[in-house]
Formats: C-alpha cells, structure tokens, sequence
C-alpha cells in the first residue's frame, strides 16, 4: 500500500484537519466533530442543502459544501456512512429557517442513517427535513415502479448538487428546490470504467483485483460489481460502448440539451480524460445531442483507483440555468 | 440458564471477539458483493458496544443493551453497524427495567433485535439478508421458550439452524444493499450480513454451552 | 500500459482537440495546429505572456492560458519542448502592441527552442520579447553566480504565472510585469516526492524504478533523479524531510508570509495531499510563518505518477495582492 | 572519396536506420541520467530529415542539409533534437552552393555541424555533451583533410576515437540538461547525446568503408 499517510486508522481525521487549515475562511465544523462541516457563509431563510457520506471520493461530498452549492455535509470514514447523530447535527447547524433538504447517494448505510436523523430533526428541533435519494448509475437496475430501487449515486451526483444548490441560492422554497432537485436527478445517467482497485487504509490491500490486461465497465465508486470485465480496448471504443449505455438508458434524443462530465477516479491523468471527451463530444454530434457545458476532471473519486465516469444530465430551460449559475467552494469554483 | 447483566456483559465481549476472530472472513465476503468493510466495521462496531457497556455500574440489561446499539451505531455507521445498533436498541426498548433473562427473556431478546434490524430496513425474508441468518434461531429460541426447553438443548439446534440459514443464502437474490446490483449474479454467493448472524448466534449457543 | 487512449502518437492531438471542443467559448488554436494555444480574449495593449513546454503535465502548461493569467502556450508531445516555429506562431498570436514575456521552465530543450522563436519575433515582426526562466525546485542545485543554472521548474512554476498574469492584468507594462515575474521566481521554492513512475505512451513501459516499498525525495517532473531514495515514511516524516531542505534553501524565517501548494503528480488522492497539509501548516505556524492562502491539488502533474510536491511562495505587499487577484480559465478558477 | 547529393542522402538514411536501431540503447542511458526519450526523438528525427529531403530534386548539398535540419526541428524540438537541426543547418548554410563534397568538404561540414551546436547550446568542451562525443573524430576529418589522407584511412580512426571520446564522458560533470541535476553523481554515467555523437561518426565511418 503507497500511500502518503500516518496511522491509516488516523487518515480522515488528519485530512479533514488539513481541509479546514487550508480552507479556513470558507468552512467550519460543528459539535467539535471534524466529520460535521458548514459553510460559513450562511444565509438567512435559504433552504439548507445537506449531504453525506463516506469519505474516499473527495471532491465527492464535503467539496460541493460552498457558496452556490450545499450548506453542509457529514463526513463518514473511507467507504463509510457517517452517523445519524452527525447528520442530525449538520442539520441544526444549517437551518435557517427553511427546512432542510438532504441529497445524498443511493446506499443502504447511507439511507439507514439519513432517515434517523431526519427522525431527530422532526422530533427533536422541529426542523422540516425533505430528501432526495441519487441514483444514476447505468451500471446497476433502472429502479421499479413499487419496488425499492437499487441503483448506485455516482459521479452524476455533482449535477444535482449543482442545481439544487443555485435553485436554493435563488430563494426557492423546500419544495421547490425539492422538485429541482428530483428533476435533475431524473435526468442524469452515468457509467464507469475501471482499470486498478483501490485500497481502504484500514483494510491495506486491494478489495478487488482487475487483470493487467483488462478493465471493469460500470464497477461503482467503492469496487461494486460491473456489467462486464473485459481486455482493455482503445479509448473510443471504450466510449463508445459506454456512451450506448448511458444514451439508451434516459434515452437521450436527437434535439436534447445535455451537460455532460467525465470524470476521473483517481489514478487516471486529465490528459486521457479530455482524450474521452473528445469521443463523447463527436458521438453527440452525430446524434445532434448539443453540449450546453462541458465538465472535466475529478468530481467524485476513488482514491487511488484509475478509470473513469462518462454522466449526461438532460437540461431544459430551468436546469439549463441552474448549471450556469456561479458557485465558489475550496474544491470547485465557476465564475 | 439465567443471564443477569453479568452474563449479559460476557456475550457482548464474546461476540466482540468473535467479530474480531473473523476479521478477515467478513472482508473477504463482503469484497465479493460489497465494499469489503464488513470485518472491520463488525470488529470495530461490537469492540465498541463492549467498551461502551463494560464498566457502567448498571444491572438493567434493557439499558445496557441500549447504550451498547447506542455506541455501535456512533462507531460504525454501515449499513450492518446501523441495522445492528438498531438490534441493540430496540432490544434495550423492550427489555428495559429487566435484570435478569431467562429462556423467554433470551427469546424476547433476540425477538426485539430482529425487529429493530426489520423495521429500520424495511427488508423482507428471502431478500438475502441478516435477517436470513437469524430467522432459523430465532425459531428454535422462541419455540423452546414456549415449550420450556432448556437454552443448553436449543444450543446445538441453533448451531445446526444458523449454518443452514446462511447455506440457504446462497438461494436468494439480494434486494438490497451493495450486492442488489448483481440481480440474478448475487444469488449464488454467501450473504455477509447473514454470515454476522450466524457469528452471534452459534456464539450465543456456545456462550450456553460453556457457563451451563 | 493501462491508460484510456488510442494510438500512443495520436494521443496528444486527441487530448488538444478534446480540450478545444470541451472549452470552446474560452481557448483555441492558431496556425491550423493544435499545438498553439490561445486564449479568446485578447486584451488591447496587455502585455502578452507566453509558456510552453511538454505535454503529460496538465493543468501545466496549457491550464494557465485564460483571464487573468497566461495569454498563449505552445504546447509539445509528452515531456518533449514544442518547436520554435510553434513559439513563434504563439508569440505574433498574442501580441498586442505591449511586447511579450515568456515564461517557461528551465530544461535545454524549451530554452534552444524558445530562444529561436525570440530571435524570429525579433527579426520577422519586430516584436518585443522578454524571457524569465523559472527554476523552483531545491533538488536541483542552487543557481551559481556567472554559472548557467541548472535548476529545474516545477509546480512552483504556477506561483509565478499568478503574479506574472495579475501584473499583466493590471496593465503594467513589459518590464513591469518581467519585474513581478523574477520577484515571484526568487522567491518560490518547491520539493517533490515521488512514490511510482509515469509511463510516456510512445515509450510503453515505466522510464524509471521506485521499489514497491520506497519513495524518491526530489524526483523531477520528467523523473529526473532526486536527493535521495528510501523506505517509504509516514506523511509526517516525510514533510518534516521536505519543509526542512524547502525553509532552509531560500531560507524562509520567522515573520514571513507565504503562500502554499501541495500538488499532486497524479495518482495520488486529494486526500493525502490534506493529510500532508495539515502538516505544512503545523511546521510552518511553529516557525511563526504565516499562510495567506494554500492551495491544494494537482496543478503540474506527471500523468499517472504517485507523489506529490511542496511549494512555498515568499510575499511581500505586491506579490500578496498578485496572488489574490481572481482568474479564470479552463482549469484554474479564482474568485 | 566524394560524396554528391546522392550519397549525401544516403548517408542520411544510414544515420536514419542506426538511430532506429539503437532506439532502445538511447532509451535507456537516457533513462538513467534524464528523461528517457533520446531514442524517440533520434530515430524520429533523423526520420523527418531523410523525409523532408529524400524525394527533392536537388543537388546543393547546402540546401539539403538546411532543409533536413529544419525538419527535424519541427519533427522532434527536444534539446538534442534542437541541437542536431541547428547542426545541420549551420552546416547547410556553410556549404551553400556545393554540389560535391571532397574530404575537404566533409570536414567542412562537421566543422560546421559541430558549431552550429555549440552556438545554441553554449556548451564547452568537457561539459559531457554531444560535443564531447564529437571532437576526437572532427579533428582527425580536419587533419586528415590538411595532410591529404584519404577518408578511407581516416575512417577506423574515427571509429575508434568516437569509442574512446564516449568512454571519456564518464570521467566529466554534466553541466547541461537534465543531467546537470545530478552534479558529482553524473560523472560516471554515459552522455546519451555523445553516445548520439559515436553513433553518427561511426556510421559515417562504415559508410566510408562500404562506399569506397
Ligand atoms: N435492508 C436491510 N435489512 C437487513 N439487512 C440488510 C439490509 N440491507 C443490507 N443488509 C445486510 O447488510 C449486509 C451488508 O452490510 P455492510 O457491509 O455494512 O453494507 P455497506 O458496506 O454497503 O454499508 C448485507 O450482506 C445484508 O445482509
Ligand atoms: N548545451 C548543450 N550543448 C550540447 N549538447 C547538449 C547541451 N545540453 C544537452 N546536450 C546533450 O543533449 C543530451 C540530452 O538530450 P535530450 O535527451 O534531447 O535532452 P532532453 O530530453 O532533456 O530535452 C545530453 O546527453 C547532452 O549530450
Ligand atoms: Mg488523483
Ligand atoms: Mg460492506
Ligand atoms: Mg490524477
Ligand atoms: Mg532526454
């Protein structure tokens, strides 16, 4: 395991001691708890927006806490849920009146711990709580009309944050931003490529393995399992096939307006990313699927594991501004 | 077999070091179908139920099992730490102002655990979970509880009953949690979650047969 | 070679051209050749400032082309210097009337280069050119008097944009900026470390070792050899080992202000760069150093490298107000 | 011996083809003191020159050292790859005009190739670079041309003086380049670019040998 770090039991705790040290104009925590981060920057009657979940994947969750975005987010350890008391306490924190809208990834620990908080928030303080639960994983089940859906929130998560946090920047109300929120989240789709594991601290060895030949399609943030393994091919290829997927799952349609992001897990250079968007972007124009804005880098990672995620958020008039809208946070600025 | 906070204690550190013993195992199967934290957040979850518990002068098992949930679910906010903190919880909720628990008490017990982990995760049987794991013990217990069966001749029925559950894992197709996403790919692999069942209740049947 | 790409010799066009598309409202080419890059928003009378250097670095060099910073870069294949004839291409691109500054890394092959290109701006347009040559990392020798220097740049290269970049912007005017330009050069100082190789596509294979329990203390961004190689240490031993040759190469004392950097080579998470942070700012608050503003990621990479690097940057009241300036390009956003 | 256009180009493919056979040996002594690419860029270089110049119709061996020179800039605009197209652009303007090189000429133009280096590299000699690689042999071309011996006698010599002049860049600093870096550390190590150097002569040398 090459990893720059001390304890790996201490890993969390000593990085979001360095986040706040480096950021400290910007971010704070609460409860003397390093895993419950606010903006300082609140405002007064907004809607709060609050995430969580395990850390790992920085920028992915605490990144997307800032002006224009989220409120606040509680921080788990690596892969792991955060607790329902530190959910419960980044609430009051930022509730200013408005209610409070959780949007958070489609996992059980996650969704175990959410839901008793938003209990706590009800009962204890009165505060309002709504939620929206991500899902955009192409990789795993389109969700079931009466069934509990079991599709994966990954990297497409940062456009939903996107739109919820510029729609409550507006002053929308909490079903408002609410139904910005859950339209965004209706209109994404990503998939994934991986190409190396990644490895817990704690755990100090790969939790899969990928043949040194071959790649993993739809593998999830944390080594779920993919749709299929296969020998590494040539990057459009790559694309192509990923890019079927996601434009066959909405679908996508000749005339729509996308977003779009490519995302890196870790390991993979910005250099092959942009050589992945150069495919996507020519697969959409022979589609005549328009790109309104075009996002590259590391949004939602997986420490040290190389590959990558393709997501399309169909836009319409409103989503097409709140994309555009400003937002300014340590980890990720647009003017 | 009587079990006062004492006893109640030592099934905690047993189960702890149960946890620990199968660090390793736990990892390796929830590495097949999930993100392979189960050993870790299983060892960690249940050290910190025993070390939550352990030195608070207090004989009422209904809040000593609740402030042990209480801490696990602090330590290890999974999706097993949380069902299983809710375990502990609920048990404590319906145990409270116990000091003692005999065969029925025992059957409550683990009556109330199975609830806490139902309720909070709205699972089914047969959706390949923890709750498959226990369902079998839970069976014997309760049955043995009202025909007056000794805990000592449950034990084994509950070693034989357990291994069975988890075998019967392998049947199911997983309906939530990491492995869900697998469809009809997760039915032949072992349930993880029902494997920690396992753990505590043929520890729980061995715990019998040692201080019987 | 696990990387998503096709052709290893189409790699870099592919990657230019998915840049162009993915950024089109802010960056393009000149001279039909992808290898020119300039900003759209030419400012009258600004003077222009120019980069360029090998490819395999992004966010370097090409990054730092947009408002506020950089005008124009030449950009060459992987770790190879662009040509003379691109430099020039650049250079007649971005002048608007005030002269142009060239600002590059101190390696042979883009000095020969850059200097040919100066030569032709001189002779076939009359166009005034400036050169600061950047050398910032402590594991090169410090430069001699009367001796060529044979410094290297690294990621402390992006400090010197900034100023140089927020100088221009301010409509200083060609010595002004060069002024601003050397100040910020003699007073950064960066160390890397580095934990596994990089791959160059053509080549295929890594173009040097690390053993799979060791580090590198110092390794260029090429893999040029560094200070020393040994067991791999705790974060902390590490920085200690760092800050210690960084403080005390300028040397940085009691009093000062800087601004700091860690940037990751390329597969190293975000979050051990937090990790090593918090370190930095433990080593740098007992010193009684002062931060004005840390900035954390990856901002001169080695593709899929593993390590990081340390920058420091000494201000004064100038370079202060230099580096809080906002700017914004396709990969550096500053409000 | 005299070389013409015709032989001139194919000298340049001889340099072409050693400098895609030895890609591998570049490689690695780059590798060890810089950033492992003299292979690439060599083989790629001399590649563009053979390419800029082999279909032209043209017989001023002037203007087709210039124009292989500046291919080879555009081609591969790395520090050797800099140096060398400068190397044979000095030489091309030197001997503008000449259709026909004697010994004389030949050691003319790497006289003038040697300069051309030295100009945009401001290296001295013992600074371990190309120039050191070169030297012995220039001088055995620049003497043999004065005291009238033929290529062909002059031709072993070089072979064996470009061997000894790389063996003697181990016992030199670097202070140019990546290798620079390294101060006291480079001495022992091979300059890739010298070794470019041994490889250009040598060839020439067996040129000389098979064309005479
Ligand atoms: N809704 C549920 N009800 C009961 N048990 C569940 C439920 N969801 C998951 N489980 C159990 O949890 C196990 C996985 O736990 P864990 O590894 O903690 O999940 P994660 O790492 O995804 O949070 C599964 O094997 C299953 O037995
Ligand atoms: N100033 C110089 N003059 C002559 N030769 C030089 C000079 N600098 C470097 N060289 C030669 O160039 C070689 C390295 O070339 P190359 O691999 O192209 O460098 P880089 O990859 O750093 O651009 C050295 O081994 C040395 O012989
Ligand atoms: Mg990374
Ligand atoms: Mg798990
Ligand atoms: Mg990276
Ligand atoms: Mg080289």
């Amino acid at each position: 395991m090459k990893k720059i770090i001390n304890k790996p039991e201490a890993m969390v705790n000593e990085m979001l001691e360095g986040i706040y040290l480096a950021h400290k104009d910007m971010v704070e925590f609460v409860n003397d708890d390093y895993h419950c981060y606010v903006t300082k920057n609140k405002i007064e009657n907004k809607v709060g927006l609050a995430t969580g979940g395990g850390s790992g994947h920085l920028p992915l969750f605490l990144g997307y806490v800032g002006d224009g975005l989220l409120d606040g987010c509680s921080v788990g350890d690596v892969f792991q849920s955060p607790s329902a008391e530190q959910m419960f306490e980044v609430t009051k924190a930022i509730d200013s009146g408005a209610g409070v809208l959780y949007i958070y990834g489609n996992y059980n620990g996650d969704i175990f711990n959410f839901d008793m908080a938003a209990e706590m928030a009800d009962f204890e303080e009165d505060i309002r709580v709504e939620t929206v639960i991500l899902a955009d994983d192409v990789a795993s089940p389109a969700p079931q009309p009466g069934e509990k859906s079991t599709r994966r929130g990954v990297a497409g998560m940062f456009f939903v944050y996107k739109c919820a946090g510029a729609a409550a920047k507006r002053m929308m109300d909490l079903d408002e931003v609410k139904r910005v929120a859950e339209k965004a989240n209706a209109n994404v789709r990503t998939l994934g490529v991986a190409l190396t594991p990644c490895i817990v601290p704690k755990v100090g060895r790969p939790s899969f393995q990928i043949k040194e030949d071959e790649m993993e399609i739809g593998m999830g943030i944390h080594g779920e399992p993919g749709m299929r393994t296969g020998k590494l091919q040539p990057a459009d290829e790559i694309v192509n096939e990923m890019m079927e997927q996601i434009l066959n799952d909405l679908p996508f349609q000749s005339g729509d307006e996308v977003a779009v992001l490519i995302n890196g897990l870790g390991a993979t250079p910005l250099e092959e990313l942009y050589v992945m968007y150069r495919c996507v972007a020519h697969i959409l124009e022979e589609k005549k699927i328009d790109v309104f804005k075009a996002y590259v880098g590391e949004f939602a990672s997986s420490m040290e594991m190389a590959g990558a995620s393709i997501s399309l958020l169909k836009l319409d008039d409103e989503l097409r501004e709140m994309i555009a809208d400003p937002a300014d946070t340590p980890f990720f600025t647009q003017m | 077999m009587i079990i006062t906070h004492l006893e109640f204690k030592q099934l905690l550190n047993a189960w702890a070091e149960v946890m620990l013993q199968h660090k390793d195992y736990l990892i390796g199967l929830d590495s097949i179908v999930g993100d392979a934290d189960l050993g870790l957040t299983m060892s960690e979850g249940f050290a910190a139920a025993v070390h939550a518990v352990e030195d608070l002068d207090e004989t009422d098992i209904g809040k000593l099992s609740y402030f042990s949930g209480k801490a696990m679910s602090r330590a290890v906010p999974s999706s097993m730490g949380t069902l299983m903190s809710q375990g502990f919880m609920s048990a404590g909720k319906a145990l409270r102002g116990t000091d003692k628990l005999d065969e029925q008490g025992i059957a409550e017990f683990f009556e109330a655990y199975f609830d806490g982990v139902k309720n909070l995760g709205h699972a089914e049987l047969g959706e390949k979970t923890f709750l498959d794991g226990m369902i079998g013990s839970l069976e014997i217990l309760k049955e043995g509880a009202e025909t007056g069966r000794s805990l000592k001749e449950s034990a084994p029925m509950i070693i034989a009953a357990a291994d069975k559950d988890l075998e019967k894992t392998t049947t199911m197709i997983a309906k939530h949690g990491r492995a869900a996403a697998r469809g009809e790919a997760s039915r032949k692999l072992v349930d993880p979650g029902a494997a920690v069942a396992k753990l505590m209740l043929t520890s729980f049947a061995e715990f019998v047969l040692e201080n019987e």
